[in-house]
Formats: structure tokens, C-alpha cells, sequence
């Protein structure tokens, strides 16, 4: 399947990452990618990432009021992960690992469904197929191979879609996103791998994680084109994204794009960073800050007024608000659930257990 | 027509793709080279490259990719070469296969079938010759069956890659090469439950996989020694057919677990114990077990001090009678 | 001085590491922070960055480096950093660390000892409360040993890095807080030793990790019943201390084994097929297991319907007495 | 340790592999590959060469006639591994796969204990230490990660050893080696991870293993130099090996090495390669041939006569009538050793199942 063996020089990421907007929203041109994006769009992706971190906010309330069990912030990634998401089409499949908040939004997925999870109400509460966003995944980097051989299903029927893997700069140390690079590069699956390089696998910083000059320059290796973008420019990663993307749905085969970002929380709310990184290293990379960056340039292009700033808070808001209620709202598990789904034609054995438990339930027992 | 077992499963693979043409078959040297032991030989000239496909040398790459097939709809069928090398893909099958049906509250299906070729008694080198069944027997989730005879070989791998759960479905391989008179396509009793291949009165002889004709040939020769043996072959590994378990110690009163996998908490431990707690009146004896010892398994010169046979199976029965 | 068993277990790796400069200590997370559990704290502090350090995200490879290392004629300890995260380094862990001794015929020890925090009842999101404790066991070649008090924490440890064979020595997560009033350091019972942790003569409660103090809890309330419960603390899983289960056994008559792992296949099985091997006149009701449900971990709210308890113990006891 | 995160151009391989001898010997300057061999060692890499096609033949041989259960040929790769292990020194270790017969004849690790593997004797029956050389690694690329670890133990006391570990193409595609690359970078360990790129894992051809340009293109992705030379000729494999190793030997760090070479024979003694491959490729690759190669250069530089051939067949014949020999008369292996080293102090319950076994024994039953 791999009859025309690329040239090695196009597979390797740019020395320098896509970046199109400064800090303070001034916008370079860039030919390799010329935006294709209406001002509704510039304002919805500016909307998805404000709307993004009020509901990470919310969710580190709600962990902090015992709500959630634990909880992995996704504050200062928003343009990577918004970015990324919307350069796909509704038809398009997206592997999240556990931190994907932002591209579950921008997928429309329930937030109240997706925090079961973090709740620990279930293990899961939203079906896969409706938004084509599967389950979070804990064990790391493993849903890379299942993005990898979604890919392969859809290709072997000529199905146009593409699927899209989230996993970070400490899940590139796995052996399974390798398996599935090898895989996708063999079978030219239609699967962006995208990396979301937030410098640190909760206190290993990236330095201890490889000495690869860049994770995109892993790609080369499986004959996969590495890309790098500024992740915290959500115009550049919605760009470079988009481009994979269409490369990939043109039968181009499998890429690679690391997105160059910083995790502004603690890796989880169980967590102490200040272990491990300091707070000049913080306020650092709060310059960089996605949302500020964005509404910096639309301000500039004349797109953000008042309105536009009093409409995104509200739409925020209310989101935060609808989370909020539905996380206190949300019904415990029910016991019974244990059982679900384990075997489609459970065993006399495995029912007599299930009946042990409804009885000691019917006892007022548990 | 006299068919081996590897012949059973190879016709077994060819009819479900023929009747379904989202099964899909592949894993190492499964295509063209139709696999090491020649189970999936014709399979790729039959349906082409794509229903029949060599992968990258990486167990745990077949596995996931399996699952993202069968999420897209695909009914996958994923060869381990060799039981030994089922092990990288242990996160897969026991983190992902056996769990995403339950976690993702049914919304979910993984009708995968994972064949591995397992067990001892071919002189094969070191990590080939591993029985890793209750590995998988333990962990919730996955069903494991194992086909002791070429009908079962072809009927229950038909009910493999048919039921919509994720199946572990283990191939004796010294076994391969055992043959039977049988039609194809051939329907055998459901694969949960076990069967008697013998009717006998004073001990059960529980065995599975390589060890139903071993024990067998044990039940034979017990009859010169005047003693009457049923011989059980479970089929089915998880779950387990507690029924018959208990149906035929109420029968015998004495029961003997053979297995090649080692000792301690092999399914013989599980046979064990599912049999003290639910016929616990019935044992006459306790409930023995011949199996692979407690060692890593042997190189082949030696395999036939470990495996367990004919002699090992009767010296238990003594035991067990004359307790 | 009060002492939790995570405290006990960091005095245990510091005082192995300063006696022994051969020590090492390595996995996820284990330096600067000290461990997601703080249970390397400060020891990267006190012996450098080369006694102690961060690898990247793989559990293969943190096992396979410990082998080469040993290899060398280090001493290493690897930290999975949760149970669920031990599958990864499965093939490492069963093909070679199990392994390698034999299969060199002796020319490779491998002292290494790989520290696994396990269990559920903590609340944590799923993969994190995995009991994987069976696959070890029944793998030749590795010793499996779980303390139940900090002073067996601190212990245990010490022997588990002292032993020069492979040592799988899983933390019961859920009782890192637990207190103790031990003075460290303190040596206890060999690892290999089963202690009785409370005499009774009614039924015996075998049990082990997380589920000792549990098991304690339930003997303390079974007295109100007016049942006297001894408590067997298994502590090694791997040998199993039969010896001491037959004489708790010929004690007391009846057995419920407790543990959390699911129970098909469980530590309880053996437990079972052992007894009633060995002790088969002297049971007056059937072994009995409480135990996890043969189902996936699940989500926290509902761990409490999963995880055994003083009530489910309770029941048991009464089935046993009443058998 | 990565703190100095190398130019990515100087870890991509050259576009050509590193080659100093034409099949029919004509021998080429490379300024970055001078040759630093006195005659006395041309010839010895010859004879090495020589005597392990012998050796390996008998071994095929043997397994013919019932004397071993299984082989698993190396014609045809004599130049990669007696080229490769050649430019290590006694210190080093090596850690093989099942395939390394000419490596191990490098070393002087005795044939006969080395075949007993295959014999089924025992698992295993040289002691590694003795020769530095590992036990032969069935499961596939598993050993990368035990040469990685042991390269750090001798970086963590400075000790200049290097390690060598020897997998396939179709190696590069499992986790293990990818997760020992990615350690072999973060801590500089020197070790060599030397790829015999022969073509094919056992039916399945390179193409369907990675659509990578090259395998030597993966070791960018860990900060690793990666090498290729022609695997069929030894003076380039040496001399590519030998520049590997002194860098890793002063602290440089780790290297990746793609040899490139064929298959002459049967994967295994098993196999059935007529199955997967043609004639046609066969007799091509033959011209390839590596001992023919270094014989055409050794006779123009006039090394080669009849008294040096008629040596070097001697003892190769020597040699192969010992191993034949040892292996005839080989003990098989001792039942009761199926309970050795297993646990250094065995249980109760285990001494029990070995008293069974020795009962069994003296009862002439077994
Ligand atoms: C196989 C596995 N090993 C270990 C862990 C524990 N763990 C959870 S998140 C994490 C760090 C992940 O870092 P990275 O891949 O960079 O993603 P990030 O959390 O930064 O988004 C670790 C070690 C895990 N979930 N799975
Ligand atoms: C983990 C694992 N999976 C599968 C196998 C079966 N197997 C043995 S050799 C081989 C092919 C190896 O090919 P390559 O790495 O190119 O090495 P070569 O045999 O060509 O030297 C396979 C699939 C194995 N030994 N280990
Ligand atoms: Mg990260
Ligand atoms: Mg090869």
C-alpha cells in the first residue's frame, strides 16, 4: 500500500511552527495557509473557546464542591483544541483522551453527559455515534489505535470521513500511538494524530519525555508529513489542521501535528503543581494566552464590539450554568447498571451475582 | 471426508466471510503465507487483499485496530501468531476489548474475535508453547472458548465471529493436525455449553482444548483398570458451564482437572472451587488437578515431563478413588 | 509515633536506598513530585537524580530498563503508577522478568522489584482501582506480596528489595493512610508467612492488602453475633502460605476468602482448591469467596455496591455457619 | 539530559547507505569512513564470515536430520553481523535476537551452547556473562529495552561499555524498541540499536512493516543519529558501526543503525518462503552475496591465495564438525532441572510438585 515512498524533506516539520497571530491579534500572512474563514466563523471559534473555559472553570468549581471526583483542566489549550476540532466535518470521528473538553464542545456533546465520567456517576455518559466523538480514554495513547483502525474501516468502503486522535507530548512515549502511526502510515488511514504539546506529562517536563528535536519529527519515521503549529494561535491550528485534514480525505494517507500549547492548570485537580514548575514559568506562558490572543484580533479586524463581548459571556454563562445544574441534578448510578453490558447473554453464574446484589438492594442493605 | 482441526477453523473463516462480508481476517503472515500453521491459508486469494490482510508486526497494534474496526462496523477476526506473543496486547484486549461494551453503557458493540493458537506438545522453542487462558478467564468482559475436536473447531467458530461480544477464541495447536470424520459445515451443541465426550460413573476427567483427547485416551485406558470415567470438555472457558460441572459430580462424586497451563490459579483452581461451593455433599474426593507445574514451560526436550498425560491423569484418578 | 503505610513504605525505600547503594528507584512521576501518592518523597531530595528519577510515559519500557539494569548489577525499583497502567509492561513482566532466571539457567538474577498501588475505594475514574494481582500469581517466576499494616509495609518492603528474585509488591492504595503505632524501622513475620491477625474458632477470614482491616472490621462485629472469626492476612500471594491456611482450616472448619479482584480466577479459587485439596475432612461447609462481581470497575459512585464489606462478609459467615 | 536538542538534519540519514566495496570488490574512499583495519583483520572478517555460513549451514543441517527442532538461518547477513559486532570491543555487550549466529562466532560464544535453544535442550546455555551476550530474545524487539537498560547502568557509574542490540525490520514496528529509543535518548545511554534490515519479517515484506523513506528515519524522532549502510558489506557495516559506537562510547549518546541485507534462506526451518517469494528475487539478491564481495577485495589486495582459503575452509570445516559433533553429543537436558532457578527459595507446595516429578522419575514412568 505503500508503493510510492515519499521524500523524507516534505515529511519534516518547518523549522519554525505555523504561527499566524502575534500575541497581541496582529495577523501574518502566510501563502502555505491562507485562511478560509468567514467573520461568523472567526467569532465562533473565539465563542467555542470563551464558552470552553467557563465550563473548565465550572467543572473545577464543581470538583472543588465535591461534585466531581477529580477533574483535568484543559485552560490555556482552547485554541488547539478548538482550532483543531472544527477544521473537521460532522461526519469526521474524534478520539479524545480524558482532556478534550474544548473539541467535545465544538462537537456539541453534552458537558453534563462527558463530566459522568469525572463524577463518577458512570463510566461514560454519551453515545459515541450521535457526535461521532468516542469515549475519553485513560490509559494513554491507546485510543490512538483504535482512531487508527476506525480510519482503516472507513477507507477500505471509500468513506470520505476522517478521524482525529488527541494525546500528548507524554503519550508520544507509548507504544501504542506508535503501533497506530505504523499502522496509519501502512494503510494510509485517514487519522490526524494530534498532539497537544502542553510541555509537561503531569510533572515530567518534555525534556525527560524525548530527545527528539520536535515531536513532529517522530512523524518522518512512519512516513507521515510533521507539522508543527503555534497551539495557542487558534487560526494556525485551525489551518494546519484543515490542511491535513484535506489531505487526508483525498487519500493522502496520515499526519502528524504537534501543537504547541501550555497546560495553565495542574494536570488534574488532585494535583500540585507547584512541586514542580514555578510561578515566573507560569505567568510566562499566561502571555501566550489563546482567548486573549484571539479577541485581540478581532478586535483589530472591527469583529468584536460590546454586543458580540456581552452575547459569548452570556451564551458562557448560561452553559456554565445549564453544567452546573445538570452535574447536581444528574441522578446517581444505578447499581444495577454493574451487570449492563458486560456479556449480551449472561451466564447463570454471572446472573446469580447480579441477583445477590439486587436482593441485598432490596434489603436496604448497600 | 476426514477434516483436521486447523482444516475445520480454515473452512470455519472461509464461510462466515463468504456469508458476511463485513468479517474481516488479519494479523502476521495471515495472507499470503495463509498464517504459520496454514489456518487462514486461501483466505486472501479468496477475498482479496483487503478481507485478508498481513499487518505490522505489533500484537497490540492488531488488537486496537481491531477495536476501532469493529467500532466503525467492521466484524474483525485478529490472529495472534503465537499464545506468547498475545502479551503485548494484553492492554488492549483487558483495558479496551473486554471493558468498552460496559463503559460505554451498550452504545459500543466489539464483535472481534481474537485467535490464539496455544498450548504445548509441538517441540516449538521457548514463548510458544504458553496456555495464558485464564488470563483472559479472569478478566470480566471477554468470553474465551476453546474447541477440542475439527466440528467444534469450525462450529464454534462460527459462533465466535457471529456473537456480537468480543471472544477469545484459543486453538489447541498440537491439536491441528487431529482429524475427524465430519461434513462441513457442521452445528455442534451452543459453545457455553460443556459436553460429555464420555459417560462414566466413578470420576469426571474436566478437560479442555489439547487435553480433551488426553484425556480421552486416559478414560480408555481406566477401563482396563475396571474404572468408569466421564470425561467433560468444558468448550467454553469463560463463562463457564457451572451446570454440567455440578450435574456430572452428582454423577461421579469425584472430579479431576486437566489443563497444560500451570497449577495455581489455572481454571482448574476456578473448576475447583465453583465445585466444593455447589456440590459440596456430592465430593467424595477432593476435587484433583493434573496440570503443567508451577515452572516456566520447559524447552522441547523436556515438554514431555511437564505435559500432563495419560499417566499423570490415571495416578490422580488412583488418588482420587482411593481417598 | 503514628505512621501511615505510605509513610512506612517511603522509610522503607530511603532506608533500602541508604543501605544499599545499588538501589534504585524509578517510574512516572516518582522524582521531584514524589509520586502521585507522595510515596518516593524526598528521595530524589536525598540521593540524587541518578537514584532516583523520572522516565518517560511507558510502562514496557520502565520494566524492560529495570531487567537490563538489573542485568547490570543494579537493584532497581519500578513504580507502575497505578494498577491499571501495569498492562503495558505485561510482556516484560510474564516473558521475561518471570522469566529470565530460568531460562538462563541461573546465570541472570534479576533482583527487581516492581511496586504496584492497587485497588479500589478511592473514588478514583476508572482504570485506577484494578486488583490485577491473579494474572501475577499464576505466573511462574514471580513472588506477589501485599502488606495490610504499615509495619508489614515498612517490612515486606525491605525484603521485597533484599529478595533476589523478581518481586511484584502491590500497595493497597486505599489504606496509604492508614495508621500504625510502629516505631520504624521494625521487622516482621517473613514475607512468605501467613499471620493470623485475630484468633476465633467459629470460621477463618482469609484475606489480604486492602481487605485485612475490612476483614478485621467484620470479625470485630461478627462478635455481637457471638461468632469468634480468625482473620488470616495471606501477605505473600505468590508462594501462598498453605500450610498456614490448612492449620486455620483444621482451627476453625469453615473459610470465606475476601478480596476485591472479580471472582472468577480470583486469589480465592486457589485459596479454595487448595483447602479443599489439603483439608478436605476437615471443611464443614464449602470455602466461600467474597469478592468483587465478575464485572469491570465501576465508575466511583457505585464502587461501594462492588467492593466487599463488613455486611457482605457478614452474610457469608452466616451461610458458612448455617451450611 | 536532553538538555541540548541536536540539529534534526545532522540525525537524518544520508540519502544513500554508507557502501565501500562493490559486489565484485572494487573497493571506494569515504573520508568519513576511512579504514582503520590492518591486514591481519581484513582477513579476519572474512574467515568470521566464512566460518558462519559453515556453521550456520550445519545448523541447518542438523535441524534436517532431527538434531534441532527449529533454525533460523543468517546466510546471507554474515557481513551485517560480523561487520557490526566486529567494532565492538570485549567489554561491550550484545544483546541478540534468535538470528545472531555470526555475532556470537564474533564473540567466541560456543555454537553448540548457543544451538541448544533450538535443539530444545534448554532455554538457554551459555552464561551471558562470560562473553557479554545476552540470551537469545524470542519475543520480537523485546531486548531492545534490556540493552537500554543496561547501557544505563554502565553511564550510571561511568563505565565506557556500549551495548548492541540486534532486531529486524519487522522489529522496528513493535513498542518495546520504540520505548527504548525514546530512554536511550532521555538518558544518553550508549547503546547501538542495530537494525538487520533483511527484508522481510518472516512472509510479510518490508512495505507492509512502515511507509517510512527509510527505517534509519525513525531515529530522528528520538533524538538519535540514524546510520545506514550496505548490511552486505562488511568494511562499510564496520566502519558505520564503529563510528557509532566511539560516539556513544565518549558520552555522545545512543545511535540507530539500518543495514541493509537480504534473506538468503527460509525464515525458519519451518518456513515456506517459496509461498511469498520468487526465484527471480532470490538469484538477484544473491548477487549481493557478502563473503564473495569482501573475497573479490581481498584478492585485489592481494590477501586471498590458496593457502589462506584452504585455511579459513579449514577451520571453517573444523568448526562445523565440532558443533556437529557437540551437538550430537549433546545430554539432553536433566527433567528435574524444569524445577531450577525458578525461585531461589522454593515453597512447600512447589518442592511438592517437584518431589511428584522426581517420583515419577525413579518409578521409570516419565
Ligand atoms: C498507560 C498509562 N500510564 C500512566 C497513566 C497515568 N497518567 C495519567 S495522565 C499522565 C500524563 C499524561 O501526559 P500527556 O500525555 O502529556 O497528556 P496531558 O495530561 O499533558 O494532557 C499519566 C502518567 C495513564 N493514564 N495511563
Ligand atoms: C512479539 C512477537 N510477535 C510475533 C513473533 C513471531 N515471529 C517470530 S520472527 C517474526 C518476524 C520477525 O521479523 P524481523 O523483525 O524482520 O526479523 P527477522 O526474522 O527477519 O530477522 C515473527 C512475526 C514473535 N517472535 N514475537
Ligand atoms: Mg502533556
Ligand atoms: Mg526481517
Amino acid at each position: 500500500m505503500s508503493e510510492d515512498v515519499p521524500e523524507a524533506i516534505e515529511l519534516l516539520p518547518p523549522s519554525e511552527p505555523v504561527h499566524l497571530l502575534d500575541p497581541d491579534g496582529t495577523y501574518h500572512e502566510d501563502p502555505d495557509h491562507p485562511l478560509d474563514l468567514d467573520d461568523g466563523q472567526l467569532r465562533e471559534l473565539y465563542r467555542l473557546m470563551v464558552v470552553t473555559r467557563k465550563v473548565d472553570r465550572e467543572a473545577i468549581n464543581l470538583q472543588r464542591q465535591g461534585q466531581l471526583g477529580v477533574y483535568a483542566s484543559c485552560m490555556g489549550q482552547e485554541a488547539a483544541q478548538v482550532g483543531s476540532a472544527y477544521a473537521l466535518t460532522a461526519a469526521d470521528w474524534i478520539f479524545p483522551s480524558y482532556r478534550e473538553l474544548g473539541a467535545a464542545l465544538v462537537r456539541e456533546v453534552d458537558a453534563v453527559g462527558l463530566l459522568q465520567l469525572y463524577r463518577g456517576t458512570w463510566l461514560s455518559d454519551h453515545d459515541p455515534y450521535v457526535h461521532n466523538f468516542g469515549l475519553m480514554s485513560i490509559p494513554i495513547g491507546t485510543q490512538a489505535l483504535h482512531a487508527t483502525g476506525f480510519a482503516m474501516g472507513a477507507r477500505f468502503e471509500d468513506n470520505p470521513l476522517v478521524t482525529m486522535v488527541y494525546f500528548g507530548d507524554g503519550g508520544t512515549s507509548e507504544g501504542d500511538p506508535h503501533e497506530a502511526m505504523t499502522f496509519a502510515g501502512v494503510f494510509k488511514a485517514p487519522v490526524i494524530f494530534f498532539v497537544q504539546n502542553n510541555q509537561y506529562a503531569i510533572s515530567v517536563p518534555l525534556k525527560r519525555q524525548t530527545a527528539a528535536p520536535t515531536l513532529a519529527h517522530k512523524a518522518v519515521g512512519y512516513g507521515l508529513p510533521g507539522y508543527r503549529c503555534d497551539g495557542n494561535d487558534v487560526l494556525a491550528t485551525y489551518a494546519v489542521t484543515r490542511k491535513a485534514v484535506e489531505r487526508a480525505r483525498s487519500g493522502e494517507g496520515p499526519a502528524f501535528i504537534e501543537a504547541l500549547t501550555y497546560r495553565m492548570e495542574a494536570h488534574t485537580t488532585s494535583d500540585d503543581p507547584t512541586r514542580y514548575r514555578s510561578k515566573e514559568e507560569l505567568e510566562e506562558a499566561a502571555k501566550t494566552d489563546p482567548i486573549a490572543r484571539m479577541r485581540n484580533y478581532l478586535t483589530q479586524r472591527d469583529l468584536y464590539d460590546d454586543t458580540f463581548e456581552n452575547e459569548v459571556d452570556e451564551q458562557a454563562k448560561d452553559t456554565a450554568t445549564t453544567v452546573r445544574a445538570g452535574i447536581y441534578d444528574a441522578p446517581h448510578g444505578d447499581p444495577m447498571e454493574l451487570f449492563e453490558h458486560v456479556y449480551r447473554d449472561p451466564s447463570g453464574y454471572f446472573e446469580e451475582q447480579r441477583e445477590r446484589l439486587r436482593a441485598e438492594l432490596a434489603g436496604g442493605e448497600g | 471426508m476426514a477434516v483436521t482441526l486447523a482444516q475445520a477453523i480454515n473452512a470455519a473463516l472461509a464461510d462466515a466471510m463468504e456469508a458476511d462480508d463485513r468479517v474481516l481476517m488479519f494479523g502476521e503472515d495471515v495472507g499470503r503465507l495463509g498464517g504459520v500453521f496454514r489456518v487462514t491459508d486461501g483466505l486472501q486469494a479468496r477475498f482479496g487483499e483487503q478481507r485478508c490482510f498481513d499487518t505490522p508486526l505489533a500484537e497490540s497494534g492488531i488488537v486496537g485496530t481491531a477495536i476501532g474496526l469493529a467500532m466503525y462496523g467492521w466484524r474483525p477476526i485478529a490472529e495472534m501468531q503465537f499464545d506468547g506473543f498475545t502479551y503485548p496486547a494484553f492492554e488492549q484486549i483487558v483495558s479496551h476489548l473486554a471493558k468498552m461494551p460496559n463503559r460505554s453503557r451498550g452504545t459500543v458493540k466489539l464483535p472481534v474475535t481474537i485467535r490464539i493458537p496455544y498450548g504445548g506438545g509441538i517441540g516449538a522453542v521457548e514463548h510458544h508453547s504458553e496456555s495464558p487462558e485464564a488470563y483472559w478467564a479472569h478478566t470480566a468482559g471477554l468470553k474465551v472458548m476453546t474447541p477440542g475436536t475439527p466440528e467444534d473447531g469450525y462450529s464454534m467458530m462460527r459462533a465466535a465471529i457471529a456473537d456480537d461480544d468480543p471472544v477469545i477464541f484459543m486453538e489447541p495447536k498440537r491439536r491441528y493436525w487431529m482429524k475427524s470424520e465430519a461434513e462441513l459445515p457442521v452445528e455442534t451443541e451452543p459453545p457455553r455449553q460443556a459436553v460429555v465426550r464420555r459417560e462414566g460413573t466413578d470420576a469426571t476427567l474436566v478437560c479442555y482444548g489439547p487435553m480433551v483427547r488426553t484425556a480421552l485416551e486416559a478414560a480408555e485406558a481406566a477401563d482396563d483398570e475396571g474404572w468408569s470415567l466421564e470425561v467433560l470438555d468444558l468448550r467454553s472457558l469463560a463463562p463457564l458451564d457451572t451446570a454440567a460441572l455440578i450435574d456430572s459430580v452428582e454423577r461421579t462424586g469425584r472430579v479431576i482437572v486437566i489443563h497444560e497451563a500451570a497449577m495455581t490459579l489455572g481454571l482448574g483452581a476456578e473448576v475447583a472451587a465453583r465445585i466444593q461451593e455447589r456440590a459440596f455433599y456430592h465430593l467424595e474426593s477432593p476435587v484433583l488437578r493434573v496440570t503443567g507445574f508451577d515452572t516456566p514451560y520447559p524447552p522441547a526436550k523436556l515438554e514431555e515431563y511437564w505435559l500432563p498425560d495419560v499417566d499423570r491423569i490415571l495416578d490422580a484418578v488412583e488418588r482420587s478413588l482411593r481417598y
